[in-house]
């Protein structure tokens, strides 16, 4: 009887442990595919590009992010190559000049102030020290987003509780920020990055 | 480390001047400010003291009858305190701060409680809590500046000396490789829109900036310098009676007046 | 029908009256979340508060209900650390008060913010330089410690006492009583120190900001030692009120006094000290930051009668009545002087909150007037009415008064008896 | 039943404490504070890149150059060009909100073009003798103008209508004035180019004679509070003593409370520290017969230049005066408020039009205005959707050129005024811009200022095609000072004839059915101006809300008004209500009054009013 109760007790436990550790990480994050099955590899190895060919600066120092359709369709206004993927790019897409809805697995959140020029002319940092190798990566992985937060994945995941997370993408979570500036003695006030 | 050293070299003390002998109580520098910062507009039918403005230019008379009496338009912002600001040390999960880099009181809706212990604190009224979630009229979002995060309801919020045009800058110094920023890559929009030229920026700590320059003149004043919070807005006006707004209030006048 | 949850030897009203009772409390309750679920879901702007008034009758509603609750941790203080076993009579109803007061303003808190989903920001990312800060953080211990304190009476409900478990775990809790009590006092003595803190570091609100010792203002001592003062008196008023509702003996009058003498004793130094203190501030603090305090007073209706009222007429009037053992003994003074004594340290408590905003700082400031919302009153109500439903339900269900059943054999014409009985 | 019910506590206390063992609780409790950030109801501001383009707001004639900030193409903000030889890098409040006017809640967005065009044909088909159609411009000067005076000409009985201009026409070098007299002109709040009025602010004295203290007032070196509405005589007074001496001044001091001496040493203060100037507020022909005495005329008076336009267009009918109109003789009325301008009370217009239904048509952005009283309400683009010239301000002494270049696409279905009405009058003005660019370009004369590069070049050195971009990327082109008078405006060749005394126009005595004198608080345009401009008179002290009224205390105790509260506006055009605000720094016997389109059909220029309690 009484060692029942310690049983039942346990058993509690255990089930919410199981739900919280293993069914909320997933539960938590809606996941939605990109428009357009694009490959970083084919474009990096074919195409020869580098990241800023099309992830582009403006002459101003802002970063233009994305790159718009007519970029694209720089190249892809008839098919290159044979893949279905393009073809389907092109009828969808350019055909119609329609932008493609990406959605930006590193967008940081609206009161967030990134400059992307900052990072790497004067900090000297390379892309995949906060981007991992998207640049070589084959296949656009799924777009996760916090249910309620409405946050990206990649900059809202992995909390200290939760285990290693989407991808071998670094964290670009304001901790991650705040180790780094720490690390090279920059960090002056919430004001630096916030706005 | 190197580079820490260097930010403390770099360090500078942002400052103000408002000429109250230019002034004229057009507007401007609050329309600019909003424009800038996002500042939407007045919600309907709310009381003047609901309404958020980072700068509001007060109308100051002497308190004397028709024809005697004379005015003069104040612009009050947040006075960047420098010593023991006021609003800092109160804030209980530190959403106020002072740059040590800019000496720019910074206050961070995202980090805000809504507690409004730190809009008791100061003493200028500078600080605005949002009553209502921001709106503007349909089609107006358009004209938002990206430069500057919309606030949500519940948070205070201030005047920071628009910040946001303090990191364009430092981006675009980036892009030509330079850390720092030159006098004059950076000013704030009231100061910009001044018609008059009555508002000038810049560096205290460079002697020769106008709000340098400003805090050696007879006829400057801060006000409520008496409290020792060190603002960094100087005022200036030749009139003698007008650099009485910086003292203590009077007692009550029988002059009856809405305004002003 | 719930005769078998009322404690054995003491008479309780039927069912039905209690309901009768209750229920306009209810009611008040029902409102008032109504009227605070407004304020979460539209926000704010349901209020009357405003830029220049940001802080209105729910802080001053705060402060004032935890400074009548720290008789809680008062009298625990006496009774346990002070070994002043007469107070065992009121220790009970005075846990309970403690408890609804600092449930309430914490409740009242919530509401007050404009961000409550951030409200563990100041656990997380707490500046310790806050006196917010502190006060948060003391409140949220204390209330944990008064839950505790709170258990064993609950556990001692003549139904619950079925339960062994519980029994036990009330046996060892009971232990625990005197560690409790002394972290309860610690903690009680810091945070009325800091809310006391609150107003007096406002550099920038001269007529507010006090000099330090140590690294607090004055205000902050003044807090505790005004606190400590009028919480017994509470605790005694509570106890009469209580008697007279439910017309029940209930305490001995010699507690009663002895509260009463208490008080007056802390009462006397308060306001010595607060005399002390605003003669400095009147000729040191205030003039040297620029304001001439006697202006503070020319802005009516806060004229200096205020002061006057605070210090004398609800601080040393009451003070001299209850060190007058003659007056102390006689029922109707007594009360009367620790009503007033509450009601002084409730103005206090107004003016360190209302008049402070009130009263303008920049020259071209005009005087600011406020008037609350029914929202906002609405919300208040609702702290009033779950504290007198709280108490209620452990009058009628806990021992409060350990001395009850005593007084009441005592009462020796049993006519009388029954006669009492049928009354609420 | 006891057993199971125990198990399931059991259970749940298990499962909480499991549950704080594990990620989720916290993360939901962080998740909500986060949501908290972005959570709906606060807009997201649109990123892009970000650009600076140049035009020139259409708001004033004053039309200062602007620099637009714009995030993809939509502008987000608004500044000046600094070291711009007109407006030297100024911008007013409205001009700095003028990029929120396309969305303002009162836009109109649609009308009855069709019917309207309908009803004008038909209209002026079956007119009757001496009924005349007529084209209202708010905004003379404009080359829109000029097709509406072109269209007019070509239609039999075609009137062209424009609001009276100050000092007739003239135009105004303060940089050469060293005295300057303002009767009731708001010199520093808005009047002529904000820009060049501070940069010459130094070099003059001001002396402002003023009923109330206005922001100029304030800030004059000398405020001289005269009796409200006794600008005239006082003008008139100094005329005469600068004539002869010997001139009684009992009259002009009675009616303007100075001292006979004041008015002497005025005198000959305006004569010692000339060259002297003196403006109004409205347009007096008495400031213009001191400006003469004080020999101002040809020095810091000048006649107002135009800009060259192609010779077909001379051919164009004359400028007249709404009062100049007989009443009830239009038939056809067309109103051009596309862009703000001078105010005439819309009472005023309707008694010119005929009683058995006039067709009244008018073009505008906003649903206020005159589309009130209209049947047929054109909407129309908006600063800064419009393409439009801006005349020269009054401060500039030499012609000037320049667009209002488009920085938005406007939305469907806007109409053109200038075509519509040349349409009606069957003539055609297609390009007119381009037409009168072409014809500037070909006098060769003046130089051209570019924005972007902040240059001035001379127009020679300038290509036409390039002449015409310029232009649309907010180019200004000025008249050299040395080159042939351009086409001269208004009445203003030579001032008014002499005005002889003892003419006193208005003196306070005078009308006591309406005691006090209404004097405007802001621009006309207030009421249609940015949402943002809320920070002004709702956010703040500083302006009074539009269809507001200060009056001193006394006053409003006078007509039995206690405090703020609503009131009547009562004027000899009609009445509307207004807020009263009590303001014992107005003077006695005058009324202050925000314009909102309610005040502004029943005030014009010098009108008396009365208030009444509601």
């Amino acid at each position: 009887m009484r060692i029942r109760g310690y049983l039942v007790f346990l058993a509690g436990t255990l089930a919410a442990l199981g739900a919280g550790w293993i069914g909320f990480p997933y539960a938590i994050y809606t996941s939605r595919p990109q428009p357009v099955d694009f490959s970083h590899k084919v474009h990096a190895e074919k195409a020869g590009a580098k990241c800023d060919d099309c992830h582009a600066f403006r002459d101003d120092g802002t970063f233009a992010g994305i790159p718009s359709l007519d970029k694209c369709a720089g190249c892809h206004t008839a098919p290159m190559g044979a893949t279905v993927a393009e073809k389907n790019f092109i009828d969808n897409y350019v055909t119609p000049n329609r932008e493609p809805a990406w959605d930006s697995y590193a967008r940081q959140p609206e009161n967030v102030f990134f400059s992307h020029i900052t990072h790497v002319k004067l900090g000297q940092l390379k892309c995949e020290q906060c981007h991992g190798d998207q640049g070589a990566s084959d296949k656009l992985r799924p777009y996760q987003e916090d249910r309620i937060s409405g946050y990206s994945r990649d900059i809202w995941g992995r909390t200290p509780f939760e285990g290693a997370g989407a991808g071998a993408v670094p964290g670009m979570k304001m901790d991650d920020c705040v180790d780094c500036h720490h690390k090279h003695g920059l960090s002056h006030s919430c004001l630096d990055c916030h706005k | 480390m190197t580079s820490n050293r260097e930010h403390q070299k770099a360090a500078s003390r942002y400052g103000m001047t408002i000429d109250l002998d230019r002034c004229t109580g057009c507007g401007a520098c609050m329309v600019a400010c909003a424009v800038e910062n996002n500042v939407p507009p007045a919600h309907e039918g709310a009381p003047a003291r609901k309404g958020v403005t980072w700068i509001r230019v007060f109308k100051v008379d002497n308190g004397e009858d028709y024809p005697a009496n004379r005015s003069v338009f104040v612009p009050v912002l947040c006075q960047q305190c420098g010593e023991d600001t006021p609003c800092v040390h109160v804030c209980p999960q530190q959403a106020v701060e002072v740059d040590p880099a800019t000496g720019i009181v910074g206050q961070m809706p995202e980090r805000c409680l809504g507690c409004r212990y730190c809009m008791a604190a100061c003493p200028y009224h500078a600080r605005y809590f949002n009553w209502w979630d921001p709106q503007w009229p349909a089609g107006m979002e358009k004209t938002l500046n990206p430069n500057v995060a919309p606030r949500m309801r519940g948070v205070v919020e201030k005047c920071n000396f628009c910040h946001g045009r303090w990191h364009a800058a430092k981006e675009r110094a980036a892009a030509a490789g330079k850390s720092g920023i030159e006098a004059g890559d950076y000013v704030p929009a009231c100061v910009e829109s001044c018609p008059a030229g009555a508002i000038r920026f810049g560096d205290l700590n460079d002697s020769s900036s106008q709000p340098a320059l400003a805090a050696k003149d007879p006829h400057s004043f801060r006000l409520l310098e008496k409290l020792g919070t060190e603002p960094k807005i100087y005022y200036h006006s030749q009139r003698d009676w007008v650099r009485q707004v910086a003292a203590a209030p009077k007692p009550p006048s029988a002059k009856e007046s809405a305004r002003g | 029908m719930d005769k078998e949850f009322i404690a054995r030897g003491v008479k309780r009203c039927s069912g039905g009256k209690f309901l009768l009772w209750i229920l306009p409390w209810g009611a008040m309750l029902i409102f008032g979340l109504y009227c605070a679920g407004l304020c979460l879901v539209k926000g704010l702007n349901q209020t009357n508060m405003d830029n220049r008034f940001a802080f209105g009758l729910w802080i001053f509603l705060d402060l004032t209900v935890i400074a009548l609750g720290a008789g809680a941790f008062f009298t625990g203080f006496l009774l346990y650390i002070l070994k002043m076993k007469e107070l065992r009579a009121v220790i009970n109803s005075a846990v309970v008060i403690g408890l609804v007061c600092y449930s309430g303003a914490m409740c009242a808190l919530a509401v007050d913010v404009g961000q409550p989903l951030r409200f563990w920001f100041t656990f997380w990312y707490p500046n310790v330089h806050s006196m917010l800060t502190e006060v948060t953080f003391c409140i949220t211990c204390y209330l944990t410690v008064l839950a505790i304190e709170y258990l064993p009476i609950v556990l001692r409900n003549r139904k619950l006492r079925d339960v062994p478990a519980f029994l036990v775990f009330e046996h060892e809790l009971h232990k625990l009583i005197y560690v409790l009590a002394g972290v309860g006092t610690f903690l009680s003595f810091f945070h009325q120190g800091s809310l006391g803190g609150l107003y007096g570091v406002l550099r920038g609100r001269p007529f507010a900001f006090r000099e330090g010792l140590g690294i607090w203002p004055s205000t902050f001592f003044l807090f505790i030692l005004s606190a400590a003062a009028a919480g017994p008196s509470f605790v005694l008023l509570t106890s009469w009120l209580v008697e007279k509702i439910s017309n029940k003996r209930l305490v001995r009058p010699a507690v009663m006094q002895m509260l009463g003498r208490i008080s007056g004793l802390l009462l006397a130094v308060y306001v010595l000290l607060k005399t002390i203190d605003t003669l400095v501030w009147i000729n040191r603090t205030s003039p040297g930051s620029g304001f001439p305090a006697a202006q503070y007073y020319a802005w009516n209706p806060f004229g200096a009668w205020i002061l006057f009222a605070e210090i004398a007429v609800f601080g040393l009037l009451p003070a001299l009545i209850l060190l007058t053992p003659k007056l102390r003994a006689r029922t109707g003074w007594l009360v009367s002087a620790a009503a007033m004594a509450s009601c002084g340290v409730a103005l206090n408590r107004f003016v360190q909150t209302v008049q402070t905003l009130a009263v303008p700082t920049l020259s071209f400031d005009k005087f600011m007037t406020y008037t609350p919302s029914w929202q906002e009153t609405g919300t208040f109500l609702a702290v009033l009415a779950y504290g007198v439903i709280v108490y209620s339900f452990s009058f009628r269900y806990f021992q409060l008064f350990p001395d009850e059943r005593e007084l009441k054999r005592e009462l020796a014409r049993p006519e009388e008896e029954t006669a009492l009985a049928g009354r609420y | 039943m006891q057993r199971t019910r125990r198990d399931i506590l059991l259970f749940m206390g298990g499962g909480a404490a499991g549950a704080v063992l594990t990620p989720a609780p916290w993360r939901l409790v962080t998740d909500a504070a986060l949501w908290s950030e972005n959570w709906p109801g606060v807009p997201r501001p649109a990123r892009g890149e970000i650009t600076a383009r140049y035009t020139n707001c259409a708001l004033c004639p004053a039309g200062c150059a602007v620099r637009a900030r714009c995030v993809s193409g939509q502008p987000v903000s608004l500044a000046g060009v600094p070291s711009h030889p007109l407006s030297q890098g100024a911008l007013c409040a409205f001009g700095l909100t003028g990029h929120h006017l396309p969305y303002h809640p009162q836009r109109l967005t649609h009308g009855p073009v069709e019917e309207a065009a309908a009803a004008v044909s038909a209209a002026m088909a079956k007119r009757g003798p001496g009924e005349s159609v007529a084209v209202l411009d708010l905004r003379p000067g404009r080359s829109a103008s000029w097709t509406y005076r072109r269209s007019m000409a070509a239609v039999n009985n075609g009137l062209y209508l424009a609001p009276p201009r100050p000092l007739g026409g003239a135009a105004v070098d303060l940089a050469k004035a060293r005295i300057v007299l303002s009767l009731g002109a708001a010199l520093l709040d808005g009047w002529g180019t904000p820009g060049n009025v501070h940069a010459a602010r130094a070099n003059f004295h001001l002396i402002q004679a003023e009923p109330w203290q206005s922001p100029t007032a304030a800030l004059a070196d000398q405020w001289l509070p005269i009796r409200p509405g006794s600008e005239p005589a006082l003008a008139l007074a100094l005329a005469n003593v600068l004539n002869d001496p010997k001139t009684a001044l009992s009259e002009a001091a009675e009616a303007t409370g100075l001292t006979d001496k004041q008015i002497v040493e005025l005198a000959h203060e305006l004569v010692r520290n000339g060259p002297a100037l003196v403006l109004s507020a409205d347009d007096l022909p008495e400031a213009l017969a001191l400006n003469q005495a004080l020999g101002a005329w040809g020095r810091t008076l000048v006649a107002r230049a135009e800009a060259p336009v192609p010779e077909p267009w001379k051919k164009a009918a004359p400028e007249r005066a709404v009062a100049s109109v007989p009443d009830a003789s239009i038939r056809v009325l067309f109103i051009d408020e596309s862009v703000p301008g001078d105010h005439i009370p819309w009472s005023a217009i309707e008694r010119k039009l005929v009683r058995d239904n006039p067709v009244v048509v008018t073009f505008a952005w906003s649903r206020q205005g005159y589309g009130r009283h209209a049947q047929f309400a054109l909407p129309t683009a908006v600063y800064p959707e419009l393409t439009a010239d801006i005349p020269p301000a009054i401060d500039s002494p030499s012609a000037a050129f320049r667009l209002s270049a488009s920085l938005m696409a406007p939305p469907a279905g806007m109409v053109d005024a200038s075509a519509f009405i040349a349409k009606a009058a069957g003539i055609d003005a297609a390009n007119a811009l381009q037409q009168r660019a072409d014809a500037i370009h070909k006098s060769g004369q003046g130089t051209l200022f570019t924005c972007a590069d902040a240059k001035s070049t001379p127009l020679k050195d300038v290509k036409p095609a390039d002449f015409w971009k310029a232009l649309n990327e907010g180019a200004c082109w000025q008249s050299g000072a040395g080159d042939s008078p351009a086409h001269s405006v208004g009445r203003a060749g030579a001032p008014t004839a002499f005005v002889g005394p003892p003419a006193f126009l208005s003196s306070p005595q005078q009308s006591t059915a309406f005691p006090l004198v209404v004097a405007f608080s802001g621009p006309h345009a207030m009421s249609l101006a940015s949402p943002l401009m809320s920070k002004l008179y709702q956010d703040s002290d500083l302006r009074l809300a539009p269809n507001t009224a200060a009056l001193h205390p006394d006053t409003a105790r006078a007509a039995g008004i206690a405090g703020d509260s609503r009131a009547l506006l009562e004027t000899p055009f009609g009445r509307c209500p207004i807020a009263v605000v009590p303001d014992s720094s107005v003077p006695p016997g005058m009324l202050e009054v925000a314009p909102g389109p309610e005040v502004l059909d029943i005030c014009g220029a010098d009108t008396r009013a009365k208030v009444v309690a509601a």
